[in-house]
């Protein structure tokens, strides 16, 4: 029973921890419109510059800190020198530049910081489990993770849809030259939301580096997980991105947890080892074929 | 095969007429270039093979992405499925070649057609992502194939026999299959022109245009996206056997998404929705992959020479520092990238003068 | 005066980049050693990057054989690669190939070439030592975790090989974007067992042994490991590498001159320790070096060359070695523990030998004698 | 207080517009007329920085706005009910209209949400509504009713009426006619030629890119033949 | 009285809590034009929708001649001889005027799993485009894109391609909208040319076209038809008038 409780806070906890990932990415691509594959090398930068401040000043809080302003001034070089050229273009388009952006950053990484991958290690009071039944450790940092991966889900949701930025954001994405019309500077607020995005997705980074370790390329695959999520949810809706998120982490939890057990019951031994490793990793997969074959278009998405 | 080059009064013809007679004459004029050490025969033929059976997969993927706006980011899956059947079947022992590869473009339009048929229902990124997830399913089921080497793939010990008619050991080899890559290339390209400009391709570009309309004007859209679907992936299909042969070996990595997403990458940096496209790319983006370093180091070595006289050696750090800064040749690559996005619009093909329309 | 061309393929981009930086000094290290030349030749190495990617390393082994028309092809980190390209080299060119680091039991087996020689190990072996290892220490209930692919598959059943005691649970995880080990984590919890075996590469490594700390499993339930633990995590790991053993059949501290030689060198120019890639890849070079002096620079027979090199009759960093008959060495393997060394920096030291002179298990597949 | 002289504007190598001038005065209703395809949307574009024209002048007060950036432009006070609607369809009715909310001349009754609303009953009903799931008409209302939020000094209604009921249509000259009485200037391109010129001070036809025609509504409602050669009626 | 050609039946369609199709009974005579008005919003489009296979009904029943099309599929309805045009212009924009109306009429021959010859060579499909275009005025742009059309010319096209079809019921969304007065003459001059050949169902706010053209009228509000009948008739009711049609319009 006590298993059962821990691994469901290891679900939730994961499932911040993916939404922490997408959050960025539901608000370029899925609300600014862009696909940006270089969403996940901005992760990496945010990891990096965090390894570096927290060497620095020798302080996790304040190395993340300084880590986000960095990743701001960033974004919005990426913005001004190649994004911004992009949003009037096709999807494919972002696909192949952005591609192109990938390729650069972990090259510039490696030649800055060196082919080695840190570790960023985190303070004591942060490194300790903390104990919620005498025999349940939890480790204090996945608490972390979840008080700011609900935060940031609530401010997101806050700004897209209360705010009348979050309308100007929506509204540029889906008609930029009516919105310039209506006497809004869309260039400059695209510079800032995207600005914004590679903070999220530099927090992103730099909250899963202590649980992941920062190295060259961290970004690539999550990239793909950040995707599964936001499509899973229904582009453009953050609610959608949360409960994906959630539900994802929670079926890749438990289904790591239970699915060789349960592949026994009517499996040989053998053929349960070999199954379940198999099927835990397509399950992802699994589940968005699912639910996209279920609903074409997300959980809670209005547009393809 | 009229018509298959776009006049020769164009620019744009002959710059495609040249570099198909170019490709078609490799084995011929190959000797001279080793001779005249500029690449060795053996190496030209077999870098450029591959070339050749990627720009086939890539002609086939133009055809869903160019022409049908249907962006496959599951499209290697083809190209895995194509290589485990002729993999699968020499490592039983089953060497025919007339029984490998209809069985190879067989099972691919079969699994194209599943997929089709379950991710056609949806639109865009859904579609995109949907393609991607059937091809990691596919891709773990090739992980877990213990049988076959899992994760670590299978070595093929004889490639495919058709009747014996093609050598099997030496530069022969080499040259033949080369030769056969050609054709089969330019076969597709023939296919594929034939394709877009009959009826059936004006229904499937019209479907990308406007889908709504389409079905307002009594075209069952859904049918036409289903058979181009399972056309290309019946071709790719085809260059996964070619590509199983040619290395002589398969793993999942070749149905890995990043491979899918490089030839999509293939496609658009050549031209989509172009004919000659997608082999411009796969040419461009395999060549610089293998050469860019190499004219990185030229480059370097001629700056820091240059650099050096003006301003003496010492200053500017050894040669061979700067050498090493060419194993960086990626951030040249993506930037290359990024520039034909930003000034060539339609990709490389664009350069070469746009198409009249359509 | 032609030189002796080796070609070496290893990773020097993305993320296992250090890994193949590693490899590459330690070559350029062994060329300097050898003061550039062998048999008077000047050695030429061509490095090619295989991008952790089969085609890729394949592509690169064909332009090394038919373009650079190189003598040796050395090099090689992952066994899909080593597949991928082994008839390239092998067979189609007829070119020597030295695997410095993978050992695929295909390799050792069927598909063993007279043109294939390995100065590392085959895959088996290393957790085989860690699960003898296990066994002589009299622990009862192992859990088993490692990354679900065929290297990690491998490890485990090395490991089982030699373990006797009651596997209490097995864990393969997703490979190679797994996230976080919380539920692997409460699963060992939960199945309290008197041990732990992991093997996880690199990063992955990285990952679970702070994640193993983060939830307090460590100091709990004690950790053995095959390739966590080496020269190239431990900058990152530091403490959290402290009182978790590892099998390897190098490790810096091992006592002969010719290694003394190589780790001190390497860390004046370097500023740190190599590790066992390093070593291997020093070895590669020194076997060929062997073979080409014998022959006195003349590699025209491929048959004298070949022989001399199945010698193997050279200083190892190892000590003496000899190769078996699918060219796989027979050597020892040693449990290493880290521990810091003089100037704080952490290290790693030997403190027992596992298995000696280990043959591998695949000889009797392999159809040379 | 827009005056547009010289125009010339380009669509790649096709142009349009060839030397296109007219004038607004303050506080005047004025049309622009002529058939389909003739520069009438591309001569509004031009002015809305748009489609920036190649060269001609367009002074919005005494300052020459040609070539600015359509935001800047938009903020010197000029509103624009574009053709074809070009509603937000991702942001419902009434994150359209507060969307576009601005008083930039801190006008003293200025159009809010609840007098968009009650000019627009409609819209009130379907305020939750996304864009893209109104009518026709009801999206005509929205793109009127934003213009409006936005409170500027020129309102330019680019095919306003178009897929509007009849009795909305006359609500709507009857709205404009209310506006022009308030001092609000207004630039028209609509067909409804006979409630044009009802309304309107000055007419301009346009032809080719260029104006071939101008008068006030007397003058045009006098010329039925040059009604029938310009405008078919 | 001519035979019926499409019958409704009691047809609902739901929007949340609006009812934008409210149990809608509604004929259309074969050869006649039957003109459908109503206020912004009353569900006009919402049943070229339904009636064209773009959206499903919740309940009701659809017949064209006898069959029953309810859950039909649109294509499957064009090929029965029911095409539509669009209220919210929708062309193939990257198509040349020409190639759109080609389309329509490969759509026409059916035929389009023709694999190898080229169709932009066919004549039998360039040759019936280029009248089309002609009949609406367009020829002269044939060979522009779609895209660079103006405004009013793609509207133009819009009618081009729902023609081409040869329908023999004419489902018209607001052809004349965005139209020049010229332009609108004209096409109010050509729906009279086809009046007798083709059966149509016009939805337009031009009250002087829709009076010049109809049969038949119904006035369609909030779902429902509030009346049906004569232009006279309908012109005369006092209802249409305060709900739809206001004091006449001058011009
Ligand atoms: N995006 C474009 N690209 C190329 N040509 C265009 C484009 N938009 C308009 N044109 C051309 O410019 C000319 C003028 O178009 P414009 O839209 O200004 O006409 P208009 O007078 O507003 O017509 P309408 O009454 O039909 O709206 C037309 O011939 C049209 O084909
Ligand atoms: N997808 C949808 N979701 C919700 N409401 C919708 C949707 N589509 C249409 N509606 C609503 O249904 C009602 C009927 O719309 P419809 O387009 O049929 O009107 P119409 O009679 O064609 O009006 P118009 O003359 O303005 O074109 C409108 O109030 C509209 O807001
Ligand atoms: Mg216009
Ligand atoms: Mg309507």
């Amino acid at each position: 029973m006590t298993l059962l409780i821990e691994q469901t806070l290891n679900g939730i906890q994961l499932g911040l921890l993916m939404f922490l990932l997408a959050a960025g990415l539901t608000l370029v691509f899925g609300i600014m419109d862009l696909v940006n594959l270089a969403h996940g090398s901005l992760y990496m930068f945010g990891a990096y510059f965090c390894a570096s401040f927290t060497a620095w000043t020798d302080s996790f809080v304040i190395g993340a800190l300084l880590a986000l302003p960095a990743a701001l001034l960033l974004g919005v070089i990426v913005e001004v020198v190649v994004a911004r050229k992009l949003y009037r273009r096709d999807h494919l388009d972002h696909v192949l530049a952005t591609f192109g952006l990938i390729l650069i950053a972990n090259d510039l990484v490696r030649l800055v910081w060196g082919p080695d991958g840190r570790r960023i290690p985190l303070p004591a009071w942060l490194n300790q489990p903390i104990y919620l039944t005498p025999d349940l450790p939890y480790p204090t940092y996945r608490f972390a993770v979840i008080v700011v991966g609900a935060a940031v889900a609530l401010f997101l949701y806050w700004l897209v849809t209360r705010t009348r930025t979050g309308m100007w954001i929506r509204a540029g994405a889906s008609n930029r030259t009516m919105i310039g019309a209506l006497g809004i500077n869309v260039e400059l607020l695209f510079t800032l939301v995207f600005g914004l995005g590679a903070v999220l997705a530099a927090l992103a980074g730099l909250m899963a580096a202590p649980i992941v370790t920062v190295s060259i390329g961290m970004g690539d695959n999550i990239l793909i997980l950040a995707f599964v999520i936001i499509v899973i949810g229904g582009i453009g809706s953050i609610k959608g991105a949360f409960i994906a998120a959630m539900i994802v982490g929670m079926i890749d939890t438990l289904g790591r947890a239970l699915l060789p057990d349960l592949l026994k019951t009517f499996l040989s031994v053998a053929a349960a080892n070999t199954a379940a490793p198999a099927l835990s990793s397509m399950m992802i997969y699994l589940l968005m074929a699912g639910v996209l074959v279920w609903r074409s278009t997300g959980l809670f998405g209005a547009r393809g | 095969m009229a018509g298959l080059l776009t006049p020769l009064t164009t620019w744009r013809g002959r710059i495609t007429a040249l570099l198909l007679v170019l490709l078609g004459l490799l084995p011929w004029y190959a000797p001279w270039l080793d001779a005249a050490g500029i690449i060795s025969q053996k190496f030209a033929l077999t870098l450029m093979t591959r070339v050749l059976i990627l720009a086939i997969a890539a002609v086939s993927l133009n055809l869903i992405l160019g022409y049908g706006g249907m962006v496959s980011f599951g499209h290697a899956v083809y190209i895995g499925l194509g290589g485990y059947t002729v993999g699968i079947m020499a490592h039983h022992g089953v060497q025919d070649g007339f029984l490998q590869f209809p069985l190879a473009i067989g099972l691919s339009a079969l699994l194209a057609l599943a997929i089709g048929a379950l991710s056609l229902r949806t639109r865009g990124v859904y579609f995109i992502m949907l393609t991607l997830a059937f091809a990691q399913l596919l891709y773990y089921v090739g992980v877990g194939l213990e049988a076959y080497g899992g994760d670590d793939g299978l070595t093929i010990n004889r490639r495919s026999d058709f009747a014996g008619l093609l050598p099997t050991r030496g530069l022969d080899k080499i040259v033949a299959f080369y030769i056969v890559s050609f054709v089969v290339l330019v076969l597709v390209l023939w296919l594929v022109h034939r394709l877009v400009n009959a009826r059936f391709g004006m229904a499937l570009r019209g479907t990308k245009s406007n889908e709504t309309r389409m079905q307002a004007l009594g075209f069952a859209t859904f049918h036409y996206r289903l058979a181009a679907f399972v056309i290309a992936g019946a071709i790719c299909g085809l260059a996964g056997a070619l590509l199983a042969n040619h290395t002589e070996f398969i793993s999942p990595a070749m149905m890995h998404w990043t491979r899918s997403g490089d030839l999509i990458v293939m496609v658009v940096l050549g031209g989509m929705g172009s004919l000659f496209g997608p082999l411009y790319g796969a040419i461009a983006f395999l060549l610089l992959e293998e050469f860019l370093p190499s004219l990185l180091r030229l480059v370097l070595t001629w700056l820091h020479g240059g650099i050096s006289a003006v301003l003496g050696g010492a200053a500017i750090g050894t040669l061979d520092a700067w050498l090493r800064l060419a194993e960086y040749w990626q951030i040249a690559l993506g930037t290359i990238m990024i520039l034909v996005v930003l000034y060539a619009r339609g990709g490389i093909d664009s350069l070469f003068g746009r198409p009249r329309h359509g | 005066q032609q030189s002796i061309k080796i070609g070496f393929i290893s990773t020097y981009s993305g993320p296992q980049a250090s890994i193949g930086q590693d490899m590459r000094r330690s070559v350029e290290l062994a060329v300097e050693h050898l003061g550039g030349k062998m048999a008077g030749k000047p050695i030429e190495v061509i490095y090619e990057d295989d991008q952790f990617k089969p085609e890729v390393g394949k592509q690169k082994s064909e332009k090394l054989v038919q373009q650079d028309k190189v003598n040796f092809v050395g090099g090689y980190i992952w066994s899909n690669v080593l597949l991928a390209s082994l008839k390239t080299v092998t067979d189609d060119g007829d070119t020597i190939l030295i695997s410095s680091n993978a050992g695929p039991s295909q390799i050792a087996g069927e598909l063993c070439s007279p043109n294939y020689f390995s100065t590392s190990w085959q895959n088996d072996q290393t957790p085989s030592a860690m699960g003898q290892f296990v066994q002589d220490k009299g622990i009862k209930k192992v859990y088993l975790i490692s990354a679900n692919y065929a290297a990690g598959k491998d490890m485990l059943a090395g490991f089982k090989r030699t373990f006797k005691g009651e596997i209490v649970g097995e864990d393969l995880t997703k490979w190679p974007d797994q996230l976080d080990f919380s539920a692997e984590m409460s699963k060992i919890r939960a199945a309290k067992p008197d041990a732990v075996f992991t093997f996880f590469p690199g990063a992955h490594g990285v990952q679970f042994l702070s994640q193993y700390a983060q939830t307090g499993l460590k100091g709990t339930i004690p950790l053995y490991t095959a390739f966590v633990i080496d020269a190239l995590s431990l900058p990152q790991l530091k403490d959290l590498a402290l009182g978790v053993p590892g099998a390897q059949s190098w490790v810096n501290d091992l006592p002969n001159e010719q290694n003394k030689k190589f780790v001190a060198d390497f860390k004046k120019k370097h500023g740190v320790y190599p590790s066992f890639y390093g070593a291997q890849s020093y070895d590669t070079i020194m076997l060929i070096a062997s073979a080409v002096e014998a022959l006195k620079g003349d590699l025209s027979s491929k048959d004298k060359l070949r022989a001399e090199l199945k010698k193997a009759n050279f200083k190892s960093l190892r000590g003496d070695f000899k190769f078996n008959n699918n060219h796989f060495p027979i050597q020892n393997f040693y449990i290493q523990d880290t521990v810091k060394d003089a100037d704080g920096n952490y290290t790693l030291k030997t403190v027992g030998v596992a298995m000696k002179d280990a043959k591998d298990a695949y000889g009797d597949k392999c159809k040379m004698k | 207080m827009l005056k547009v002289s010289g125009l010339i504007t380009a669509y790649g190598e096709s142009q349009v517009l060839f030397g296109m001038a007219f004038e607004v005065g303050a506080g005047e209703v004025v049309t622009l007329m002529g058939r389909n395809g003739m520069g009438k949307t591309t001569t509004v574009h031009s002015i809305m920085g748009i489609v920036p024209p190649k060269a001609g002048t367009i002074e919005l007060g005494s300052r020459d706005i040609a070539g600015l950036p359509s935001h800047r432009i938009a903020r010197l006070g000029l509103g624009l009910v574009p053709e074809g609607r070009q509603i937000f369809p991702n942001l419902t009715v009434r994150e359209n209209l507060v969307a576009a909310a601005a008083n930039r001349d801190a006008r003293p009754s200025p159009w809010t949400l609840p007098l968009v609303y009650e000019f627009f009953p409609r819209l009130a009903e379907r305020q939750a509504n996304m864009g893209n799931q109104l009518s026709g008409g009801e999206q005509q209302m929205l793109a009127i009713g934003r213009a409006l939020m936005t409170n500027p000094r020129l309102l330019i209604l680019d095919e306003a009426t178009e897929g509007l009921a009849p009795l909305i249509r006359q609500e709507i000259w009857a709205c404009l006619r209310r506006l022009k009485g308030e001092g609000q200037a207004i630039l028209v391109i609509d067909k409804n030629v006979g409630a044009l010129i009802g309304l309107a001070d000055r007419h301009y036809i346009v032809e080719k890119g260029r104006v071939v025609w101008d008068g006030t509504s007397p003058e045009l409602a006098a010329d039925v033949e040059l009604q029938h050669r310009y405008l078919g009626v | 009285m001519a035979e019926t050609m499409l019958k409704v039946d009691s047809l609902v369609k739901r929007f949340g809590g609006l009812v934008a199709t409210d149990s809608l009974s509604l004929d259309v005579r074969a050869g006649e034009v039957h003109a459908l008005i109503g206020p912004n919003g009353a569900g006009k489009t919402t049943l070229i929708a339904q009636l064209s296979g773009f959206l499903q009904p919740d309940s009701g029943r659809i017949t064209f001649d006898g069959r029953d099309i309810t859950l039909l599929p649109a294509a499957a309805r064009v090929r029965l001889g029911l095409s539509r045009s669009f209220q919210i212009t929708s062309v193939l924009r990257d198509f040349t005027a020409l190639d759109n109306v080609a389309l329509a009429e490969q759509a026409r021959q059916g035929h389009s799993f023709r694999f190898w010859r080229s169709a932009r060579a066919d004549r039998s499909l360039r040759a019936p485009g280029r009248a089309a275009l002609e009949e609406v005025g367009l020829a002269h742009r044939a060979d522009d894109p779609a895209a660079s059309l103006s405004h009013g010319e793609q509207r133009q096209l819009e009618v081009a391609m729902a023609m081409a079809c040869d329908p023999r019921l004419l489902l018209l969304d607001e052809p004349m909208a965005g139209m020049g007065p010229e332009e609108s003459a004209r096409m109010v001059d050509l729906l009279r040319r086809l009046r007798g050949r083709r059966t149509m169902l016009l939805i337009e706010h031009d009250m002087d076209a829709v009076f010049a053209l109809a049969d038949r009228i119904t006035v369609l509000v909030y779902g429902r038809a509030i009346a049906t009948g004569t232009p006279a008739e309908i012109r005369a009711n006092e209802a249409v008038r305060t709900a739809y049609l206001g004091e006449a319009e001058s011009g």
